[in-house]
C-alpha cells in the first residue's frame, strides 16, 4: 500500500513553511531528520503531566515515568529484534555510544599490537573513537578499501585479518553517499575468526527493517535525532553475554549498587551502563519515533525512498556537468554531487536561496573524501515526505547555480 | 498443607481483597500480613539472601522439604513484608513444578501492581524471579539424582 | 518584591492535576525539577519550526539553530558570569561532566602516587569518577568528614593536603540535607596550594546567583533538568587556561578539525569538548530555563525558598519522634528526616497515597548514610513554587503514616 | 590610497548594496568582486596563512608597508573571496591602530550577517578577527622597537 503523502507531511509541522520566501524543501535528513507530531506532542506531554525523574522514587509520577521509560526499553528492542531489553543501553546518541564501546571494550580487550578494523567508508565518529583507543593501548587500525563506486573490497576485507585482529566496526549505511554495506555477511567473515563486530547503524535503522539477531551483530549503535526522534538520545545494542564482561564507562548514580569510599560495585545491565540522569524524555520521545515509523510501515517507507532515489538519479544524472558519487547497487535514497568547477559551498548558498536546505561539504568523512580526490560535495539526502516534486525544485536550483558560476 | 492449588489460593486472595474499596484498608491489610510471615532465621540474613532492586532489604530462603519448597523471609519495610507474606502463602509448601508452572496473576488482579510504586513493583518482580528460580534450582537438583 | 505565587504556578502545567485524586504536591525537586512552559513551548518550537542539525550547515535553518545554540552558551555565560564562551561546554548531564573532567583531567595530571581530595556528602556522580580514575592511576581518594549537622570540617580540610594532591572536587550544595558549603574559602586554600577545584553546582546554580569568576573555581559543573530545564543537558564551565591544556574525552564529529587514518587533530574550545551532535534542542530549552530564572529573579527565589525553609523547619519539628538531618545555618529548602521505627519506604508510599511527591532512600549518598548511621531518609525538597498549604499537607500525611505504623 | 578612513569606506560599501533588493544581484556582485581580491601569491598558501572555521579554504597575509597593513588573500569558493574582497577594501593600507579600534559595523548593515549561513558567518567572524590579529601583531612588533 502506498504512503499517503498528504497525511504524512501533515504530520510533520515544520515542512509547512517558507524559507527566503519560497516553499522549504528539507533535504539535509542525513544530518538530522525532522519529527513528526507525534512525537513532539509525546515530549510536551511528559513535561506537562507526568515529569519525574526515574528509578528510585516512590512516589506515583516517578512510578509512572519509570515504567514509561522501561516500555521504551521494550519498544526499541522489539524494533530491532533485539533478545533481551537489558541488551538496550540508552545513551546521548551514536557519538556517546561508540565512545562507550571503544572505552569499554578496549580497558577489557585491548593491548598493545592488537588491531582494529574499520573502513575508508567511515563517519568521524566510527573513526576517531578507536584512533584514540589505539594511540592509549598501542593499538593499530586497519582499513577496509573501497571500489570506485563506492562498495567495500571484500576481498581485502578478508586479507586484513590477522591474529591480532580484536573486533571490526564498519556503518551499516554511510552517510556521505548511501552505500548500504553487506554487515550480514561481513560480520560471519568476523565471527569464522572470532572477532566481535560494532555495527554503526545511524543511517540505517530509519531505511529498512534492521534485525539484530538475524545479523548476529555485537555491537549496533544508532541515534534517535536521525531516525524523527529528539536530540541527546541514543542506542547501544550489545550482546549480552559481551555487555556482561565489560566495565562501566561513565560511573555515577544509578549505575552503581553499593557505594563505599573503599569500594563500589555495579548494577546489573543495563544500568551499569547508564549513568546518572538519562535523558527519560529524549527516551520516551524516541520511543514515539519507532511507533510512527512502525505504524508508517517501514516497508512501505523503504518502497518510497527507493522510487525518489530512483527518480533523483535520473534526474541529476540529466544535469550536465554534475557528478554523482556512490553508485552502489545497494544504497539509501542520498544524492551526493559536484558541480563542475563550483565549489559545493558556493552551490549551497545558492540552492539555499531558492529555500532548499541541502549539506555541503565532507560529512564528517574526510578520510572518504580525500580517497575520492574532492574538497566534499552537495549532499541531498531524501526520505519518506520528500516528494517528486521537491527534486524537480533543487533540478532548478542547480540550474541556477550554474548560470552564476558559469 | 496445600490442599487448595496455587491457582486457588490466587483467588481466594483477590477475593479478600475485593472487599478493600480504598488503598488506606488495602494496606492496612498488609500491614496485618507482614505480621504472618514465617520468618527467616537472623543467622541467614545474609548478602546471599538479600534480594536485589528492593528500595527496603528483603532477605529470602528456600528448604525443600520432602518433595517441597518452603520459603522463609524477612524485610525491614512494613509493606513489603506483607506483600511477600502474600507470595510465601501462594508459593510456599508447593512442589518445584508448580511453582514453575504457575502465572501469578493475583498481583495485577488485586492491584499490586497498579497501586505500589515502582521501585516497588522492581522489587516485586525482583521477589518472583528469586522464588521461580529458587524453584528451578530444586528442580534441577532432584533431576540429577 | 515577593513573587506572584499564582502566576508562578500556572507557568508550571504538571502542577494543575491530581494524584490518587488528591492536589499534586511535587516535593522531590532535588531529583528533577518541573518544567515551566517558557521552556517547554521553546523545544515545541525547535522541533515546529527551526530544527536542523548545526554547526556545518549551509542552509537557513542549520544557521538558525547553530545561531540559537551559541546564544545559549551565551546566555548560560552570562548566568555562570564565566569569562568566555568558550569555557561553556554543554553535556548530557552532571554525571556526563564530571566523568569528562575525571577522565580528561586525569590523562593529564594524574599519576601513580596522587590524591584527589572529596568530601563525606557528596552525590555518587562525584565519588565514583573519581574512585575509578584512582584505580585506573593508582591514585587515592582523601574524605573531608562532617560535623553532626552535615557541615565539613574545615580544619580537617587543611590537613588532607600533601604534595601529592592534584585536585579538590566538591560539591557547592549537598542533595541529601542541602548543606551549602563553604566553596569560596575552599577554593581559596586549594589555591594556595596550587590544587585546582572542581566544583559540583548541580544544587546550587538554582538556589542562589553562582559567579564561578568570584568563586576562582576551576570547573563548574552542573545539570539543566534540575535548573527548570530539560533532561539530556549539563554544563562544564572550565578555566580556558586548564581546557586548553586537557586531551579531549568522546571523539567524533564537530570536534574535530583534520581526520586522516594516521592522525586527528581536533578543533579549538569549546568544540574539542563536544563530541558528535549535541543535544541542541535541549540546550535552547535550557537557556529557556535561565531566563525564566532570571525574570523571575534569582533574589526573590532565595527569599521564597528561605521562608518555606524555615516554616517547613519550624512545621516538622513540631511533629513527634521526626528527626530532621541537616542543621547547616546555610542550607536550601531541603526537608531530610526519619520517623522513630518506621522505614522510610514504607512511609513514602503512604505520603504518596496523599498525592505528595517526597523522595526516600539515600540519595546516592551511601557514604554519607552510612556515616549517619540510617538506611536512608525521607526527603522533601522545595523550591519557590511551593507552597506552605503543601508544606501542612505534608504534615497532615506524616501523622497519617503514624497513625499507621505505630 | 586610503585617503577615506575606514568608516568612510564602509559607508561608501554600504550604499553600493543599497541599490540591490534582492540577494541574486547582492550575490552577483560578490562574485564581482570576488574578481577584485588582492591574491596571496600561491607560495604562501600554506597551513599558516589557512583560517579555521571556514567551509571553504581562505588564504589570508598580512604585510607591514611604510606603517600600514596590507592584506592578500584567496579562497577556493567565489563569494567566500568576495566577502574577504569587500574586508581587504575596507582594511588593507590602513594603519594597525586604525584597524584595531574600528567597528565593521558594515557587515550588518549591508546584511551580510543575515543573509549569509553560519558556516560562513563563522569563518566570517574568523576572518575579521584574523586580521586584526594581523594588526594586533604588528603594533606589539613595532611598539617593541
Ligand atoms: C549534588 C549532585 N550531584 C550530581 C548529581 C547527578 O546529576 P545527574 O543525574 O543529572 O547527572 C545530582 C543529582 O541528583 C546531585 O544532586
Ligand atoms: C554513519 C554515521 N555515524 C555516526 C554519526 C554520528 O551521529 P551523532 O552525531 O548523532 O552522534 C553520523 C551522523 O552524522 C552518521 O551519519
Amino acid at each position: 500500500m502506498a504512503l499517503d503523502i498528504v497525511k504524512i507531511r501533515n504530520d510533520f509541522p515544520i515542512l509547512k513553511q517558507t524559507v527566503h520566501n519560497k516553499p522549504f524543501v528539507y533535504f539535509d535528513n542525513a544530518a538530522t531528520t525532522q519529527k513528526p507530531v507525534q512525537v513532539i506532542d509525546r515530549m510536551d506531554k511528559v513535561y506537562r503531566e507526568t515529569n519525574s525523574n526515574i528509578h528510585r522514587g516512590v512516589h506515583y509520577l516517578s512510578d509512572l515515568t519509570t515504567r514509561h521509560f522501561e516500555e521504551a526499553r521494550e519498544t526499541i528492542r522489539k524494533f530491532i529484534n533485539a533478545r533481551y531489553d537489558h541488551e538496550i543501553i540508552f545513551t546521548s546518541g551514536t557519538t556517546g555510544g561508540i565512545n562507550l564501546v571503544a572505552f569499554s571494550f578496549g580497558e577489557k580487550y585491548i593491548s598493545r599490537g592488537d588491531e582494529i578494523i574499520i573502513s575508508a567508508i567511515e563517519h568521524h565518529a566510527n573513526i576517531v573513537p578507536w584512533q584514540m583507543l589505539c594511540e592509549r593501548k598501542g593499538a593499530s587500525l586497519k582499513v577496509i578499501p573501497l571500489n570506485s563506486d563506492g562498495e567495500l573490497l571484500l576481498e581485502e576485507y578478508d586479507r586484513l585479518f590477522s591474529s591480532n585482529t580484536r573486533l571490526v566496526a564498519i556503518t551499516h549505511v554511510a552517510n556521505s553517499i548511501g552505500t548500504i554495506n553487506p554487515v550480514r555477511e561481513m560480520i560471519q567473515t568476523a565471527h569464522q575468526k572470532n572477532v566481535p563486530v560494532l555495527i554503526d547503524g545511524t543511517q540505517a535503522v530509519q531505511h529498512g527493517k534492521v534485525d539484530v539477531q538475524d545479523l548476529d551483530a555485537d555491537f549496533y549503535v544508532f541515534s534517535g535525532h536521525k531516525m524523527y526522534g529528539p536530540t541527546g538520545t541514543g542506542v547501544i545494542y550489545g550482546k549480552e553475554s559481551i555487555l556482561e564482561e565489560l566495565p562501566p564507562y561513565q560511573t555515577g548514580g544509578e549505575m552503581v549498587d553499593q557505594v563505599t569510599f573503599e569500594k563500589t560495585t555495579f548494577n546489573r545491565l543495563p544500568f551499569k551502563f547508564e549513568a546518572g540522569t538519562p535523558n527519560y524524555t529524549g527516551v520516551i520521545g524516541l520511543a514515539a519515533a519507532v511507533r510512527y515509523i512502525e505504524e508508517t510501515g517501514l516497508d512501505e517507507i523503504v518502497a518510497r525512498e527507493k522510487e525518489l532515489l530512483e527518480y533523483g538519479s535520473r534526474r541529476l544524472s540529466e544535469i550536465d556537468g554534475l557528478h554523482l558519487f556512490g553508485q552502489a547497487e545497494n544504497k539509501i535514497s542520498i544524492l551526493s554531487f559536484i558541480l563542475d568547477d563550483i565549489h559545493p559551498f558556493d552551490a549551497g548558498m545558492i540552492i539555499d536561496k531558492y529555500g532548499i536546505a541541502v549539506r555541503t561539504g565532507n560529512h564528517c568523512a574526510q578520510p572518504f573524501m580525500e580517497l575520492l580526490g574532492i574538497r566534499g560535495t552537495i549532499r541531498a539526502s531524501m526520505v519518506f515526505y520528500n516528494t517528486r516534486e521537491e527534486i524537480d525544485r533543487l533540478c532548478e536550483a542547480i540550474e541556477k547555480v550554474k548560470e552564476m558560476f558559469n | 498443607m496445600a490442599e487448595k492449588t496455587m491457582q486457588e489460593v490466587q483467588e481466594e486472595i483477590v477475593e479478600e481483597f475485593t472487599v478493600f474499596d480504598d488503598w488506606l484498608d488495602k494496606y492496612n491489610y498488609l500491614i496485618e500480613l507482614s505480621k504472618s510471615l514465617p520468618v527467616i532465621e537472623e543467622k541467614y540474613k545474609t548478602p546471599e539472601h538479600l534480594i536485589e532492586g528492593c528500595q527496603s532489604k528483603v532477605w529470602l530462603k528456600a528448604d525443600m522439604e520432602d518433595g517441597r519448597i518452603v520459603f522463609t523471609a524477612d524485610s525491614d519495610a512494613i509493606i513489603t513484608k506483607g506483600i511477600i507474606a502474600l507470595l510465601v502463602r501462594v508459593m510456599s509448601g508447593r512442589s518445584p513444578e508448580e511453582i514453575i508452572n504457575t502465572d501469578l496473576d493475583f498481583i495485577n488482579t488485586i492491584g499490586l501492581n497498579e497501586n505500589l510504586s515502582p521501585a516497588r513493583s522492581n522489587g516485586l518482580v525482583s521477589m518472583i524471579k528469586q522464588m521461580k528460580l529458587y524453584a528451578l534450582a530444586f528442580q534441577a537438583k532432584s533431576k540429577q539424582k
